[in-house]
């Protein structure tokens, strides 16, 4: 098995979409002579061709209404936004149009289709680079949205996003890109939408986190387990629909969560999370919920962004606090 | 720029028919029919029996006219005012009322049927018809798409990304304005300072053509341009319809606090049925009974269609999650029973 | 006093503004000649001219944009969006320039501007007229986010928002513009920003809403009075800050929570209420915080929208199953 | 259309200068100034003291050029690229290094300084420009707003709203597109079939101009022309300037993905620079020594902005909640705290 990192694994799962199925298109602003700004799309027009990997005007909502077109027509779109913080000019066709077709015409019509996006922040890049609104999407009915914290589930969800019947949104973790190796398998496999992953099992206490985080939160995790503590770790990998039964099933067992997300606080995925515990793991609680989340601020630049950003430091805290309540 | 016009508001013919009489009498039919289905509506929407609705009455060369132009299988993405157009390509009468009525089924038409539910939102569909016509490009098949939309859509910034994208990838979308003069109250000068619309096309390298919105045969002749255009490769093409909205904006708006009666009055003098009745007449082709012959049948047809649309049973608490997705997520099927028990309790 | 709806009540705060500072400026689509949609701005351009009561052509990111620059410059501009489904246009705008723009200068420019839009469903409207993202607003950073239930609350809350020196929207309750009619002061007022009101108190239970969802929220407490429950009611009136403290202190004091929203359920302020309770009233509670919320879909037409706005009968129906656990 | 130009890449006039041999001198220093502090910049980033880097090398005419049409006090909204516009209107060398270096304090100018933050979303900044100069009508002073872009953010929906705004309310606002013929990758003949972009202003009923965007003399000349016309109630403009992205998008794009060596090459003929200091020299205004001079003192000023930029302290936690509103709200605070503490329990 070759050993992938998330772009190559990423880069991997559209060779293989656009080798076996004639309708996929990949499209997007440079994702063609150039590659991608993260490579991810690299040496897709050089085999595929211009008319199936086809660079684009600077016009995110032309991108993505006109891959609603093509899927509507029966064409397997995959649209690259260049980063999440770009994204939002294209949002209004995702949640009036790409969410709303097959039930606004009752099936008759529907969008099969994937938008990629890289997201997340921890490089110190620039304004708008660094973007976490996954709840946003999360939030948005009609689309799926799932995020690979590795280069197996890259590629396996990826695969899995092109599959499926209706639109996903495929958030890739920026600062995972490369960050991470491992041996994937060469050939097509699929890592099914809506089950999260219990990549650790434990009995102290649950961590539940996805994409960039999950670095952190593992990291935290070592760190604990080196103390005697015994973490339960759980990668969402799909946040939309969310899997409350692996959620709330830790959470049982566990009667600890801290769950860590990057993003605002505020109505973010961790506060989802949250509610789904307090909802249906009330009585095995021992003890608070711990949301580890960026601030309800925006992603400060280079100099500051540690602020902002949890790291094992802060996951760690939070875990105590939940041990010791 | 010059407005294309073949039959002057008299019906006399300034240039050469694209058809002949017997095509200009279908169309004629077909004004006929939307005028009195539109009509419908309005009073179906007082008696309640109807949401909203957006009246189209002075618009119907716009709609019938290019329409017209297109084959079954051509794409059509157009707005909440183009059941007119809609109809022409095949949706049925019973799709629109069951939307009007509130009713997502409304949105599916016959499978043989290529014309998405109408936009509610304006500006964001026009995109669609470049995705759905750079299929054809992709994959090799040779229908166009056709999009509706309004002098007020013209302001959206979709609208400069769905001309851009289509001039790039040269794609067989043929866009179709009818600027009815205003966007709710905003009068079309008071949307943009261009001379036309038609003439917007140039920022994109695309042809631009105006003509007389309320001239069926007019609107038939440049649409039959531009799609053969399209169709054989030639790239896209912006149409503006110059025309007037006779009625409200929808049954809950008032003209008056925003446009004089008299500018309403003038327009009535250029509609587009009586050009064609005259145009008919003066060619024998026209008597007061054949009309009500077609009339009839057509209250008829639509009685028979709105009889099926009220006789439609309204959703079930069940069907409201079913078309989401091509299966309900675990999420949605939790909520669905948390909703039968809560409504089976209350 | 005189008695008002919410639609006047918000005209008035309107001619206020307009009346004592010439820095004021409305602008959106159809606000002048025809006074809006809901007649929200009906006279306010005969009065002021169409210089400070403007019509704009029909473009959100334009709308907003426009007004982000007025701001700057010193302006007070109170931008309308006709629907909260046409507000997504507009939406980059709002996150990336308004709510960064005193961030991304440190204070050295600011946006003190105001977007009004409607917002909610009930009332069978077309598609797109029914929306109620206010989670989305909630999670943008550097914006504040207030919507008023009543009358009094509108114009007091209109007209902070208007004195506020950051952006703020009014989510306008469509459902509730002519629906409830009160007294309301005829002079300037404010209701501050920031903080919910306990609207009843009750010692059995707490139900949280805002919005169109008062009244039904209302109309369930009614009902279960008459059978001997003790219910507090709680109106939010600010999503954006939320008033943590508020909020907590009505869970401690009853234990038990019935959060009611009209949007989709994963990710929304009744998560984040739900969040917060548990983190900071976990062992006051004497059962799961029950969520009464809109569905993950796109809000049906009217002949079946009765099955995703939540009802009195669901509320009560949430409210039993706390008070049985 | 035609390019207006002034000075030809020989150094000969072909039309009559706008300015004197002084001013022109001014403007030479400038550009040198620009070229000098964009080339520091990019070894900076080399050196890993600057976050990426947007070079501007062989557009410092288009920028200098038209912002020496402005008087202090004017808005300016850029992009990214932009350093050398915003520099020339006063934003001084600190802030712009400090932004650079990942430091919101870097989008904090002096207060006399009317200059946005650089915009890095490509379009959304240009509307700003039109409501800042709209609050000028409003408020009845003269300030004219101008904002710079890049030939692929014509495609962005903003630009087209923007540009439309602009024109319907008469806004004195300088819209000035850099056409560097690329987009990152993208190509100018990709980006829109339009054939020129000045000529997309015609959509929007505005006048539009075409100029040479490295010559610094036409681009003041067409500069001050539109802001005259902005300043006297004659609305807005749209100057493209034609002209060549000398470098990388940015430090981590490699060109030769998707433009020849030879292009590049052929455009450095046409260096903005070059063709000024020739210029200056048949005009008996330059030598080798005067320069050196002018570029010595500019390393120094460059390296003093290094320093003081270099020696400012990161923020700490607390300051990171401070500026989202005008008093960190409960909410925030309560998050701060948590921070403070898990910072010191970590
Ligand atoms: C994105 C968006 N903004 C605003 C609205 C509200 N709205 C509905 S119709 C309309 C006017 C559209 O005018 P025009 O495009 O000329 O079409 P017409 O109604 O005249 O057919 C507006 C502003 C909307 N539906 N969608
Ligand atoms: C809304 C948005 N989409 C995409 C990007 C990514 N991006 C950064 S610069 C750029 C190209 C812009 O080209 P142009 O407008 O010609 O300006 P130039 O870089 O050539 O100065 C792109 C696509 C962005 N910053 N913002
Ligand atoms: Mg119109
Ligand atoms: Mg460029």
């Amino acid at each position: 098995m070759p050993e992938m990192t998330v772009a190559l694994a990423l880069n991997d799962a559209l060779h293989i979409a656009l080798r076996d199925d004639p309708a996929t298109v990949v499209l997007g602003e440079d994702v063609g002579k150039a590659g991608g700004v993260f490579r991810v799309t690299d040496g897709l027009q050089q085999r595929f061709g211009a008319d199936r990997v086809v660079d684009t005007p600077v016009a995110e909502s032309g991108i993505v209404g006109a891959a609603f077109g093509l899927a509507i027509a029966g064409l397997k779109p995959i649209a690259e936004l260049q980063f999440m913080g770009f994204s939002y000019p294209g949002y209004d066709q995702v949640i009036s149009h790409v969410g709303r077709i097959r039930n606004r015409s009752r099936s008759r019509f529907t969008a099969p289709m994937v938008i990629r996006m890289p997201y997340g922040g921890g490089i110190g890049a620039a304004e708008h680079h660094s973007e976490s609104t996954e709840a946003m999407y999360a939030h948005t009915p009609g689309i799926k949205v799932v995020v690979p914290s590795r280069p197996y589930d890259a590629k396996g969800l990826l695969l899995a996003a092109i599959e499926d019947p209706d639109p996903v949104i495929v958030l890739e973790p920026i600062r995972a890109y490369r960050a991470i190796k491992e041996d994937v398998p060469a050939e097509r496999f699929a890592v099914p939408i809506g089950e999260a992953s219990v990549v650790r099992e434990g009995s102290d206490l649950t961590m539940i986190s996805y994409g960039a985080m999950m670095r952190d939160t593992l990291s935290a995790a070592d760190y604990l387990e080196d103390d005697g503590v015994s973490v339960e770790v759980v990668d969402l990998r799909t946040l939309s629909p969310l899997d409350h039964e692996t959620i709330v099933a830790s959470a049982k067992s566990t009667g600890r969560v801290v769950v860590v997300v990057e993003s605002p606080r505020t109505a973010s995925l961790a506060s989802e999370v949250a509610a789904i515990v307090g909802e249906r793991a009330l009585y095995s609680l021992l003890a608070p919920v711990e949301r580890v989340t960026g601030h309800d601020i925006v992603v400060p630049l280079k100099r500051a962004e540690r602020h902002h950003i949890p790291d094992a430091g802060r996951i760690v805290a939070a875990a105590r606090r939940t041990l010791e309540a | 720029m010059e407005q294309r016009c073949i039959l002057d508001p008299e019906g006399n013919l300034i240039s050469e028919a694209p058809v002949g009489l017997d095509e200009t009498e279908r169309l004629f039919d077909a004004m006929l029919t939307a005028r009195l289905y539109d009509r419908k509506c309005s009073a179906m929407q007082r008696q309640g029996r109807l949401a909203t609705y957006a009246p189209y009455e002075g618009q119907e060369a716009a709609q019938i006219g290019s329409a017209a132009a297109l084959r079954p299988g051509d794409w059509m993405a157009g707005t909440y005012r183009d059941a007119a157009a809609m109809w022409m390509h095949g949706y049925p009468f019973v799709n629109l009322l069951l939307f009007r009525m509130g009713d997502e089924r409304g949105g599916c038409p016959p499978e043989d049927v290529f014309i998405l539910p109408p936009s509610i939102t304006v500006g964001g569909h026009m995109i669609h018809a470049v995705g759905l016509a750079w299929a054809s490009l992709i994959k090799g098949d040779d229908r166009v798409a056709i999009t509706y939309f309004g002098d007020g859509a013209t302001s959206e910034g979709d609208f400069h990304e769905a001309m851009n994208f289509a001039a790039v990838y040269e794609t067989p979308t043929i866009f179709v304005c009818q600027n009815n003069q205003y966007a709710i109250s905003m009068s079309r000068e008071g949307q943009t300072r261009s001379a036309t619309i038609a003439g917007k096309a140039d920022a994109y390298g695309m042809p631009g053509v105006l003509v007389d919105g309320n001239d069926v045969l007019a609107m038939l002749a440049v649409t039959t341009e531009a799609v053969d255009r399209a169709r054989s490769g030639g790239g896209p093409t912006l149409i503006e319809a110059f025309t007037y909205r006779a009625g409200p904006h929808t049954t809950t708006d008032d003209p008056l606090r925003y446009r004089p009666a008299e500018e309403v009055d003038e327009w009535s003098h250029r509609d587009p049925i009586v050009r064609v009745r005259r145009y008919l007449q003066h060619n024998g082709r026209w008597d007061h009974d054949r009309e009500q012959t077609v009339l009839d049948g057509v209250a008829a047809a639509i009685e028979a269609a709105v009889a099926e649309a009220e006789a439609t049973d309204p959703y079930t608490a069940i069907e409201v999650f079913e078309a989401m997705y091509a299966e309900p997520t675990p999420v949605l099927k939790a909520q669905r029973d948390a909703l039968l028990r809560d409504q089976g309790s209350a």
